[in-house]
This record gives structure tokens, C-alpha cells and sequence, in this order.
């Protein structure tokens, strides 16, 4: 089994407290949903658990169409954290 | 074919309009939304407005199509701008184009509704007084907005 | 207070609009509503317009009053022509301003259902190939529209 | 009791089949609401008659205002009847 790159991209406030917009990650075994990564990234440091603390109202995004936390991650290019929009 | 547009630039809704109706007679009804930054009292210096560039186009071309599966339209032009935007200033253009007005009012209303809740765009106010301020929040009644359009 | 104008003469939103804004920082959102001639397939050669003079001004301006009474407008225009429209030409333009795009939305539809169906306007038709064409019958429609801001 | 004179108005196809837009009338005693002087209106002659002959659907304004067909005239100036309206 290869060991699959990706991208990360945060915005707005989930990029500010994680202090960077864009990382590239390997993902480990046993992360499959966007649930799973979230849980995962909370523990990579006090940065991402504050980014994620409230893990519920986090959206999230792959290859850039939105997805709900139960999606798996499957062959993601890209996965993007962000807060609920607010544009208009 | 809907005119989608991710910009700093500012916008002139006459120009987008006339894109649409001209050279054209069956065009019965055209509505412009036209979303402009407020100063909130005096309290505001600007909106930072970030995006996720490329979904940002993506999600509003989703919509855009949506709205033509649903409304008989004859034109349709979405414009965001993002980077910072002074109060006075606009922020975002939907035109709307159809025989019958009610078609356009929908789908402008609709468009707006999906564009504040779905596109991907962040506000970040910047204090009149100079401090760093928070981003703008997401409101309850902009979901109840757009979800009135699930029925 | 309301901008109301009845007259023959083409108009311009932009102006319209520029004339609610201009100088002013407290607006969110701005609806414009356009309503055109259209030549109905090709057999339609102008729409003529009578109104009852006086009276017209004055049911636009009752309408107007109620939607400011209805909605926080900070302004609002409506402008009517009568005369010769050729298709593709403005008949009509509603423009609403509100800090909300709920407000401004909902009154600028208000006011175009209420035009429809209580502005004293009649459309007579010319047809392309010379002929002397019909009055434009009321539609159940437009009555069905402004009955639904009864509730 | 003075007898009183009223300017009625006509527009649109009312105004084509009458053949005038605008005439003076002074009201015979008897006429009390504007369904009163549609129906004298309508013994007036057979372009009366045509023009008013689904009166249900015509619509009036005293001085300028709508009103339903069993409003008294009174005092009004003027009186105007028209069809459905079609602007917008």
C-alpha cells in the first residue's frame, strides 16, 4: 500500500489559531473519514486543538466541493478546514 | 451560459446588465442584487474578505446551475470580490434575466441565499479605530434562508 | 421619501441607484427590477402605454408609502413610462435599498405586484405586421401575486 | 338641492368603445353609488352598453382613488372607469 500525500488548506479563523493556510500531510492508517483526520489534526498541537475545539461547526472540503465529517477521505488530493461562510 | 466572476476589482452592474439584454427583445425582467459593505455605525474601516480560490468559482458555478435547472432564465452573472473592501463599497453583483419577473426575483433571491451560506468567502472586520477585529459570524437566519428553498 | 416618476422618457438604474447611495455607508443591499418590453416571437411591433395621469403618481406613491411602512427601506424608486415602447426598451424600474437583502428583496417584489395589478396602466399592442392589436388582458397571475402580501 | 356636475373619465378600451376619454354629466337623482351610475350609464346608448357590458370587471376610482362598486359617489369630482390594470 502506498502512503498517500495531502493537501491541507485551512481559512479565515481555522487558518489564523493553526497558523499556516496550506501543509502537506501522509495520512496515517485509520483515519478514513473527514471525522477521522479532524480527530487526528486536533492532536497534532495546541494550534490545531484550538482550531478544532469545536470540531461540529468546522466544514470541511474535498478537492474542493463541500462534504459532510462522515465522507472518507479516499483518494483526496485536497482536504480544506474552514469556518461556516460568510460571504454575500 | 452564466458569467462568473472572483475579483478585487469593483464591478459596474449597468455594464453586467447590458451584457445580458443587449441586442436581445425577450427579455421581460431583469433584477440586480447589489450587496455593498455598511460602516456599522461609523464603528467599521473596512471587510477583509478571504476566499478559497478555485472552489470559491466552483461553488458559485454549482448554484448558478442549479438556478438555471430551476427558473426559466435568460441571463445570469455572479460577481464576488474579495481583499479588502471599504463601507460604501460593493461586495457582490447578481443579475438575474428572465421573460417573467418572477423567475428573476427567485433566482436572485435564491442565488444570494446560496452565495452567503455555501460559497466560500470569509469577513474580517477592521476596526475604525484601528484594532484588529473578529471575523464576522455566521447567521441562523441565513440558513433558514436558503433552506425555505428545500421545499 | 420615495423618488416617483411617470413620464415618456427612457431612465437609468445606475443613476437611480447612484441617487439612493451616493454618500452613504449604512446600505447593505440594493434591488433593482426592470421590467422590458418583449416582441413577443417577432409579431410584436411596440407596446403603447396609457395611463390615467395624476392618478397614477398618486397609486405609486400610496404603494411606496406602504412598502416604507412595511420594510426599513433607506430608499426607494420607482419609475413608470407611458407612450410608445419598442421591444426591448424599459418599461418600468423599482429600485429598493435596505441594510438587509431580505428587505430590499421582498419590497421590490411588493411593489411590482402591486404596480401590476393597481398602477392605473393599460398596454395596447401593435403588431409587427401593421395590424391594430389587442389590449393586454389582466392575468390572474399578478392578482394571485399581490394576494399573498395580504397575509 | 343643487344639482351637481361630475366629470367622468374613461380609459383604455372603455375610452374606445364609448368614443371619448373625458365628459361632464350632472346626476339624475336616484344614483347614489358608482354601481348606480355604471347601470344609467349603460341606458345611455348601445357604445355605453357594449363598453360596460360585463360591468362586474370594470374598475373605478373616485378622485382618483379605487374604490368598490357600492361606494356612494357624494361629493366627487370626478369618477373614472377602466379596465383590469396592465402596467408593470
Amino acid at each position: 500500500m502506498i502512503m498517500s500525500e495531502l493537501n491541507l488548506r485551512y481559512f479565515a479563523w481555522v487558518r489564523e489559531r493553526i497558523g499556516t493556510a496550506q501543509e502537506t500531510v501522509v495520512l496515517p492508517a485509520g483515519v478514513i473519514t473527514v471525522a477521522d483526520l479532524l480527530a487526528w489534526l486536533k492532536e497534532r498541537g495546541p494550534e490545531y486543538a484550538h482550531a478544532f475545539e469545536r470540531a461540529e461547526i468546522i466544514r470541511a472540503a474535498i478537492d474542493q466541493t463541500h462534504v459532510p465529517h462522515e465522507t472518507p477521505v479516499g483518494t483526496a488530493r485536497e482536504v480544506a478546514f474552514f469556518p461556516p461562510m460568510t460571504g454575500g | 451560459m452564466p458569467t462568473i466572476r472572483v475579483q478585487t476589482e469593483a464591478f459596474d452592474a449597468a455594464t453586467e446588465v447590458n451584457a445580458i439584454t443587449a441586442g436581445r427583445s425577450d427579455v421581460g425582467a431583469v433584477v440586480t442584487f447589489t450587496g455593498l459593505c455598511r460602516d456599522e455605525g461609523g464603528t467599521l474601516a473596512a471587510l477583509e474578505l478571504e476566499h478559497y480560490p478555485g472552489m470559491a468559482e466552483a461553488e458559485i458555478a454549482r448554484v448558478a446551475a442549479q438556478a438555471e435547472s430551476r427558473w426559466p432564465l435568460m441571463g445570469l452573472t455572479a460577481i464576488h470580490r474579495f481583499g479588502r473592501i471599504a463601507p460604501g463599497e460593493p461586495i457582490v453583483l447578481v443579475v438575474t434575466a428572465s421573460a417573467h419577473r418572477s423567475a428573476a426575483f427567485e433566482a436572485a433571491e435564491f442565488l444570494m441565499d446560496y452565495l452567503k451560506t455555501r460559497a466560500p468567502f470569509w469577513k474580517k472586520e477592521h476596526h475604525a479605530d484601528g484594532a484588529q477585529g473578529d471575523w464576522v459570524s455566521a447567521k441562523d437566519a441565513d440558513d433558514a434562508a436558503m433552506a425555505r428553498w428545500d421545499r
